[in-house]
């Protein structure tokens, strides 16, 4: 077998209440792609945080080479050739791409100034080697996700990595940019012979790209297995630890009647730029339309516009024949609006919050939960948390934790049991199990279907083609602020698909 | 802060002295200090001080702490107006000497008024006088002088207008100008006004303003200008450039009311008026040593002003007066 | 009467008062770009200006008062940095704790090491060098403007320069800006963002002792009590108006100068005292009033500018 | 379990002060003072009669209503630095009322005044709290300005239209008897306004704490996107709390008039706004800790004034204490952490949790 490049042995890591890694141990081989999976919360950044000297272990010590090694800082780390992308970017927002991709290691000139042309040039030249498209000049403020991601695994190169740590990179990648970045891991390893681990979700990616896949549950190690001789089901399972079965999701056909009636949207973006240049559409009770598009194609824009979170320029939107375009977001949820966002982090919830006060938001003015709309009675309050705690199956140690203490996942799941509990006739769901885990992708869709299947109608945005597909009834394509295509859902193929997302084709 | 004094075995007559501001505005609270000290030599009391710094909320509560360990208590400062018409009357036995205000017919309380505005007046006839005496360096023949006041208060006024008409009668068409600095603790501030004042033409500059004028004496020497001080005698602090000082003896008016009330030789609930006549205001030249710019001629004019303002045959306006 | 108000001597009266302003608000704008907003820099500039008088009296060397001052600057820029960045206190709460403790240390001190309260000047303090450019002789206006000042004038406006280089043109300079804005970014590069703030902060300390020790033995030769007089304040709010950025804080704290140099001589011209002193305090509210004004209607311009239909 | 959490707070608190007292000891000792004769002297200042307590509880009354006004303005995420200038504008105002309206009613008059200086205060942190959230200007610079500029406007008035006729002072008249609040105890300027800051207080927490009105106060303050996208109207959210948090300052200012000099008097504060945001940041916004701290606050001034007086300790000896004190407060989080984490590392166990990335 090939020699064990680095070795984890008996990595634990106690956090104030969350013993987050429990005796894990774990060999990566020279030139391998390993994977790691594991439900939300199940330690898997922490450990690899633990690998890049962010954290330091309670327990357990780190060899490379077969040599002990101590990784007290990140520079320890990178001294030892390990680079990570994160899976929240490490990006300064108001620098350039070139100061953040040699940010630490900056091209001086005589010895005391930065020299930043030189700087750019690293840049260009890094994007041409690896073919990762980037303009050095642009502010990363300004840019999409999946430019971000692509600046943060130059900035990782750029500082000679041999080790390269992906946390959860695909999960905010279109399936465009996942090809693309999968060609560069690949080249990567083939070309360079580096070593790469990469954290996912998505267990199809496990399978396409990974030689060896490891799994974590709850903090401990359940296994690690050559990829070849694995499947989505066995994965799965090992994850969840019980057997996860991936049923079709039961339609029930119920009479649909129009509920929202879009005309005509045209909005600009932060930047002031056209972002919807005239977008209608309408949503019927008791179906699920799927919108689907390359990021950064005006779904963000739409989905505030929708909300009452951005003002629209002209058209209107009605709901049930009430005009509810530039309303106040209140208005709009009064008037039977409830909306999953796509960024959770910033807008789904606030992060010293605790869950108690994170779920109240919208109810905290409706009887019975504020007497005459003032007066909280935290007795229901709570018992309305504690209800949404266990019908969603958010795993926390109590209501009273702030919501930053609990993973990606639970964090998702608690946004969805708030805004589910709405029961409003019209659901705008973004992004709804981005970062997720499959145990909560099962649940959450499953609950998405269920709203469905009672009558609700639901606006669908997802970068994740395979959702799409999953949840939709009906279809459309957004490209750059436009409606390139409308279909059923067993119209139209993947593949097909994405030439209207990319503009190659409209009706 | 308190000064504790050796319990003395002649007299252990015990005096409070409650200051609105604190110590070491070299003027002042600093000049009612000596009163007491000297008390403290000649008579061999024993006294306490307390300081409010400027402090609203610890006048009452200084006061009273000063009436439950004093025999006599000199309260400094204008701010304690109503204070001094409410506590006495709850501290019968204790007498109180209020400095720099009239109350009259409260039993135990005897009250100190100074005519600054009359001290004042003299300090403005004499700068009238400087401003155009080009033999002393550094002054021009222009018939501009200045001032800096600390705040715009009564009390500043007061000596606003005094200066104002000393400088008049000298010579009506005589430039008096005031720059009140917003501060009394600010030296920098006091420094920019008396350079604004000096560049405008004055070449004598006269400070109400504690700290402030610290600043005024700065710029004076700065400029190779001049400048008269206040309250105490300051000359001492730069005798080049400070001509005179305008000088409010309150120490000396609270040594001789602690006498008057040992030997009982007090009408109860009285104003004492302080002016030139009691020598309670005045103009100080430092001492011999020092250089003197003021002409004996000058001088002697002075003399002649303060003995036509005591016999009344000069009217010197209060600041009262001019607002009406 | 007008020209009374507008003379030279109003330019050099702004470029006096602006000074310790700009050397408190640069030090200010370092620990801003590090993250931390530093309301101590009231205490830090009396504690300059009293260590300034100490040194230069007993060594009989204004260089001397300096170092001094530096010295306890760097100590409280420790302190400072020590509490805010590995206690993680609340650095609004340390700041008025410096401001308490400078206030009460300096009065103390004065008292117990030249036994007077309230103020000290002696001739024994020696003042610092003031500049005499003589090739500015020639031009009377740029004389008048630019020379005979103290050093701490030259070293502002030098500073001012220096500062700016380093903040945006050294490395050095861009880890600091991005210890502020994004620790984490710069931790997983492998550098100290706590190394960079703890720096800003000395840095801090450092200016403000200048400021200080400008007062005590540039501006005047002497020490009083709170003798800073707000100028720390002040000084936080050029750094605020001018985005933390070094040269637009020279310019607001040029702009307090220049309000506070009108102020006084307004008086002359016999507007009440309380309102020419107001103008410095309103003049900045309508300027930030104006500037935030025209940036919406830029912002409104550039959303005109593109059309629709293409 | 938040409880307990508070519970732990107070302790190390309590620890935190001891700490600093301590250090206090030997600063004193080091200047040949008996730090036991100094700290008994102290605390028989602050408590040692009813006068005492009575004149410690007079200085709390402005601490906790400045406190709420920082705490309710700092919760919505708006920084009202003002409280000074509202506290001014409130002051001049109800004095305005008792020298005006002289024969109204206490019943009438007394209130009407209160509200007039919460109105004026009110208004006067209004000006910021427009330009912060139309304009978005820095609230902070704007209220630091105004409180310099409220000093010289009312120094103006005082001197000039206002100006009292007799005694020398840059003051008001004195206001009618009828809007005199009357004192509680012999010679000590404590009054029944301690009685409405007990009601306000109460209101304060409720409104804080119990309605939903202080919950979207403090969501707002936590996260401006998250309160929008739940329907919070954050600009009105946040002129709400700093026109409450200027109402309160200008109503401390009220019962400086109104209890305290019985006229508008020019410098009439000392900075009570300052320590009570001081105060209000200690205790993290905790409206029950404000009042308990306020209690500390005003029982270290005046027992540090007799500590003074009776030991001579010279008072900058205690404002320098106390700064210690503030600094050991706010450091006791770090040092809880710091002396966990040391106990942590013995028994080489290296060291966890405190990093936050
Ligand atoms: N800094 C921290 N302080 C306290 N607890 C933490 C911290 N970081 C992580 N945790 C907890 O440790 C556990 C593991 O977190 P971790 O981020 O490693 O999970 P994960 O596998 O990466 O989940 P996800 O897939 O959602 O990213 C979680 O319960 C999390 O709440
Ligand atoms: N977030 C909300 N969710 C549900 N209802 C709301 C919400 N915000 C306001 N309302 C309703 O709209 C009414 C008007 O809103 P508003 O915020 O003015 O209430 P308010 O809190 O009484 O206003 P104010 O705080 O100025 O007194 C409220 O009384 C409440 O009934
Ligand atoms: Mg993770
Ligand atoms: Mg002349």
């Amino acid at each position: 077998m090939a020699e064990k490049l680095i070795e984890l042995r008996n990595i634990s890591k106690q956090f104030p209440g969350v013993l987050a890694n429990d005796n894990v141990s774990l060999d990566i081989e020279k030139g391998e792609i390993h994977a790691i999976v594991g439900e939300n919360g199940a330690g898997k950044s922490t450990l690899m945080k633990i690998l890049y000297g962010l954290y330091q272990p309670t327990y357990g010590e780190i060899y490379i080479n077969g040599e002990p090694v101590k990784i007290k800082t990140p520079l320890d780390a990178i001294n030892l050739g390990i680079g990570m992308v994160h899976q929240h970017f490490m990006l300064v927002p108001s620098f350039t791409v070139a100061e953040n991709i040699v940010l630490g290691v900056e091209p001086r000139k005589n010895k005391v100034f930065t020299d930043y042309h030189k700087a750019v040039k690293i840049a260009e030249k890094l994007s041409e080697e690896y073919g990762l498209k980037v303009d050095p000049h642009a502010k990363v403020e300004s840019l999409s996700v999946g430019i971000q991601q692509r600046i943060e695994i130059l900035k990782v190169l750029n500082k000679g990595a041999d080790i390269i740590i992906l946390d959860e990179p695909t999960a905010v990648l279109t399936p465009q940019e996942t090809e693309e970045l999968f060609k560069v891991i690949r080249s990567l390893v083939d070309k360079l012979g580096k070593t790469v681990i990469i954290i996912t979700h998505k267990l199809q990616e496990v399978l396409d790209l990974s030689n060896r896949v490891s799994v974590m549950r709850q903090g401990r190690m359940v296994g690690t297995l050559e990829t070849k001789n694995a499947n989505e089901q066995i994965l799965a399972e090992m994850m969840v630890g019980r057997e996860v079965l991936f049923e079709d999701l039961m339609r029930k056909n119920i009479s649909k009647k129009e509920v929202l009636k879009v005309k005509n949207i045209k909005a600009r973006d932060n930047r002031g730029l056209i972002a919807l240049k005239g977008v209608s559409f309408n949503l019927h009770s008791g179906e699920i339309l799927g919108i689907a598009g390359v990021e950064g194609n005006g779904q963000s824009e739409l989905l505030e516009v929708l909300t009452g979170l951005r003002l629209a320029e002209e058209g209107s939107i009605l709901v049930n024949g009430v005009e509810a375009i530039n309303k106040q977001p209140l208005e709009i949820r009064e008037l039977g609006i409830s909306h999953i966002p796509e960024d959770r982090l910033s807008t789904g919830l606030s992060r010293e919050a605790t869950l108690t006060e994170n779920m109240i938001l919208g109810f905290h003015r409706k009887e019975p939960y504020a007497i005459k709309g003032i007066h909280l009675n935290r007795k229901k309050i709570r018992e309305r948390a504690d209800r949404l705690i266990k019908e969603y199956d958010i795993r926390t140690p109590s209501q009273d934790v702030i919501a930053d203490n609990l993973s990606g996942g639970n964090m998702q799941k608690m946004v969805i049991a708030r805004e589910f509990s709405f029961d409003s006739e019209i659901l705008i769901i973004a992004q709804p199990t981005r970062g997720v885990d499959i145990g909560a992708i099962e649940f959450i869709h499953k609950e998405i279907i269920n709203k469905r299947n009672e009558g609700a109608a639901i606006l669908l945005v997802s970068a994740d083609l395979d959702e799409i597909f999953r949840l939709s009834d009906r279809i459309i394509t957004l490209y750059e602020g436009e409606i390139t295509g409308e279909f059923l859902r067993d119209e139209i193929t993947k593949n097909e698909i994405g030439l209207y997302m990319t503009g190659k084709r409209r009706l | 802060t308190s000064e504790e004094t050796p319990v003395d075995e002649g007299s252990n007559l015990k005096v409070g002295l409650v200051l609105a501001g604190g110590l070491g505005d070299r003027s002042f609270y600093d000049s009612a200090y000596e009163g007491v000290e000297m008390a403290k030599e000649e008579l061999g009391i024993e006294y306490k001080v307390y300081e409010c710094r400027n402090d609203p909320s610890l006048y009452s509560d200084q006061l009273v702490q000063a009436s439950e360990y004093a025999d006599i208590v000199a309260i400094v400062g204008h701010e304690f107006f109503d204070l001094s018409q409410k506590i006495p009357s709850e501290f019968p036995d204790v007498h109180y000497i209020y400095v720099d205000n009239a109350i009259e017919g409260i039993d135990n309380l005897i009250t100190i008024s100074y005519m600054e505005n009359e001290g004042s007046f003299l300090a403005g006839a004499l700068a009238a006088m400087l401003t155009t005496e080009t033999s002393i360096e550094g002054i021009d023949e222009e018939k501009i002088i200045g001032m800096v006041g600390g705040l715009d208060i009564p009390v500043i006024r007061n000596f606003y207008v005094g200066y104002e008409a000393g400088a008049k009668y000298i010579d009506p068409e005589i430039d008096v100008r005031v720059i009140y600095a917003g501060d009394f603790e600010d030296p920098a501030k006091g420094k920019e006004a008396a350079t604004a004042l000096y560049a405008g033409g004055a070449d004598i500059v006269f400070h109400a303003a504690g700290k402030t004028g610290e600043g005024v004496f700065e710029a004076a020497e700065e400029l190779g200008k001049y400048a008269i001080g206040v309250d105490a005698d300051q000359r001492y602090i730069n005798p080049d450039h400070i001509v005179a000082s305008m000088i409010k003896k309150v120490g000396q008016s609270i040594y001789d009311t602690i006498i008057a009330i040992q030997n009982d030789q007090i009408e109860k609930g009285k104003v004492i008026f302080y002016g030139l006549d009691k020598d309670g205001v005045g103009l100080g030249f430092g001492t011999e040593d020092m250089p003197q710019f003021a002409t004996e001629e000058m001088k002697a004019k002075i003399e002649e002003i303060k003995a036509k303002i005591i016999k009344g045959e000069i009217e010197v306006p209060t600041a009262k007066e001019e607002e009406k | 009467m007008f020209k009374e108000i507008i003379n030279l001597t109003l330019l050099q009266h702004t470029i006096r008062t602006a000074t310790p302003l700009i050397l408190a608000s640069l030090g200010g704008l370092l620990t801003q770009h590090a993250g931390i907003l530093n309301i101590g820099m009231e205490g830090m500039i009396l504690l300059g200006a009293f260590f300034g008088v100490v040194g230069s009296y007993f060594f009989g060397s204004s260089l001397a008062g300096v170092l001094l001052a530096v010295g306890v600057g760097v100590l409280i820029g420790l302190l400072f940095a020590y509490f805010v960045i590995d206690l993680k206190s609340d650095e609004f709460i340390i700041g008025i704790a410096i401001n308490m403790l400078a206030g009460g240390l300096t009065v103390f001190l004065l008292r117990s090491i030249f036994g007077v309260k309230g103020a000290f000047s002696s001739p024994d303090i020696v003042p610092l060098p003031r500049s005499n450019l003589s090739f500015l002789g020639g031009i009377p206006i740029l004389d008048t403007i630019f020379n005979n000042h103290t050093v701490f004038v030259y070293v502002s406006w030098i500073l001012v320069v220096l500062v700016y280089m380093y903040l945006y043109k050294t490395p050095h300079g861009i880890w600091l800006r991005a210890s502020g804005e994004f620790p984490e970014a710069l931790e997983t590069a492998g550098i100290n963002p706590r190394k960079m703030k703890y720096l800003s902060s000395i840095l801090c300390g450092i200016f403000c002792g200048f400021a200080g020790v400008h007062l005590s033995l540039g501006y005047l030769t002497l020490f009083t009590e709170n003798m800073s007089a707000n100028r720390g304040f002040i000084a936080m709010a050029a750094i605020i108006f001018g985005r933390a950025h070094p040269v637009k804080t020279l310019i607001a704290a040029f702009m307090f100068g220049f309000f506070d140099a009108l102020g006084i001589r307004l008086q002359v011209v016999g507007i009440p005292s309380q309102f020419t002193q107001m103008i410095p305090y309103l003049g900045t509210i309508i300027v930030l009033f104006i500037v935030a004004k025209n940036h919406l209607r830029k912002k409104k311009k550039v959303l005109e500018g593109e059309s629709y239909n293409e | 379990m938040k409880n307990k959490k508070n519970t732990e707070y107070l302790i190390s608190l309590f620890l935190s002060i001891l700490a600093s007292l301590v250090i206090g000891a030997f600063i004193m000792m080091a200047n040949g003072r008996h730090p036991i004769v100094g700290y008994i002297s102290l605390i028989n200042g602050a408590f040692g009669s009813k006068y005492n307590i009575a004149t410690t509880l007079a200085k709390t009354v402005p601490l906790i209503l400045t406190g709420f006004a920082t705490s309710i303005s700092f919760r919505s995420g708006i920084f009202n630095i003002g409280g000074e200038g509202q506290l001014y504008l409130g002051a001049f105002g109800a004095a305005l009322v008792g020298i005006t309206f002289v024969n109204l009613p206490s019943i009438i008059g007394i209130p009407f005044a209160i509200l007039i200086s919460a109105i004026t205060g009110g208004i006067y942190a209004l000006l910021p709290a427009i330009l912060k959230v139309k304009y978005n200007i820095d609230e902070v610079i704007v209220t630091i300005m105004l409180n310099t500029v409220a000093v010289l406007l009312t120094g103006y008035l005082v001197n000039y239209p206002f100006a009292s006729e007799v005694g020398k002072l840059g003051a008001t008249e004195v206001i009618a008897d009828t809007y005199q609040l009357s004192r509680l105890v012999r010679l000590s300027t404590l009054n029944t306004s301690i009685f409405h800051v007990i009601v306000i207080g109460i209101i304060m927490y409720y409104l804080l704490e119990r309605t939903s009105i202080g919950y979207e106060i403090k969501m707002v303050g936590q996260n401006v996107n998250f309160s929008k996208y739940g329907g919070i109207n954050v600009k009105k959210r946040m002129i709400f709390a700093m026109v409450v948090s200027g109402a309160l300052c200008g109503i401390a200012g009220a019962f400086e008039v109104l209890g305290v000099h019985y006229r508008f008097l020019q410098h009439i504060s000392p900075g009570y706004a300052w320590d009570g945001m001081l105060i209000a940041l200690i205790i993290k916004n905790n409206p029950i800790g404000v009042v308990l701290m306020s209690i500390f606050f005003g029982a270290l001034k005046t027992g540090s004034i007799s500590m003074e007086n009776a030991t001579g300790i010279p008072s900058e000896l205690i404002s320098v204490i106390q700064s210690i004190i503030i600094l050991f407060i706010a450091g006791e989080a770090g040092f809880k952490a710091k002396i966990q984490s040391y106990f942590a590392n013995r028994g080489k166990r290296k060291k966890a949790g405190e990093e936050n990335v």
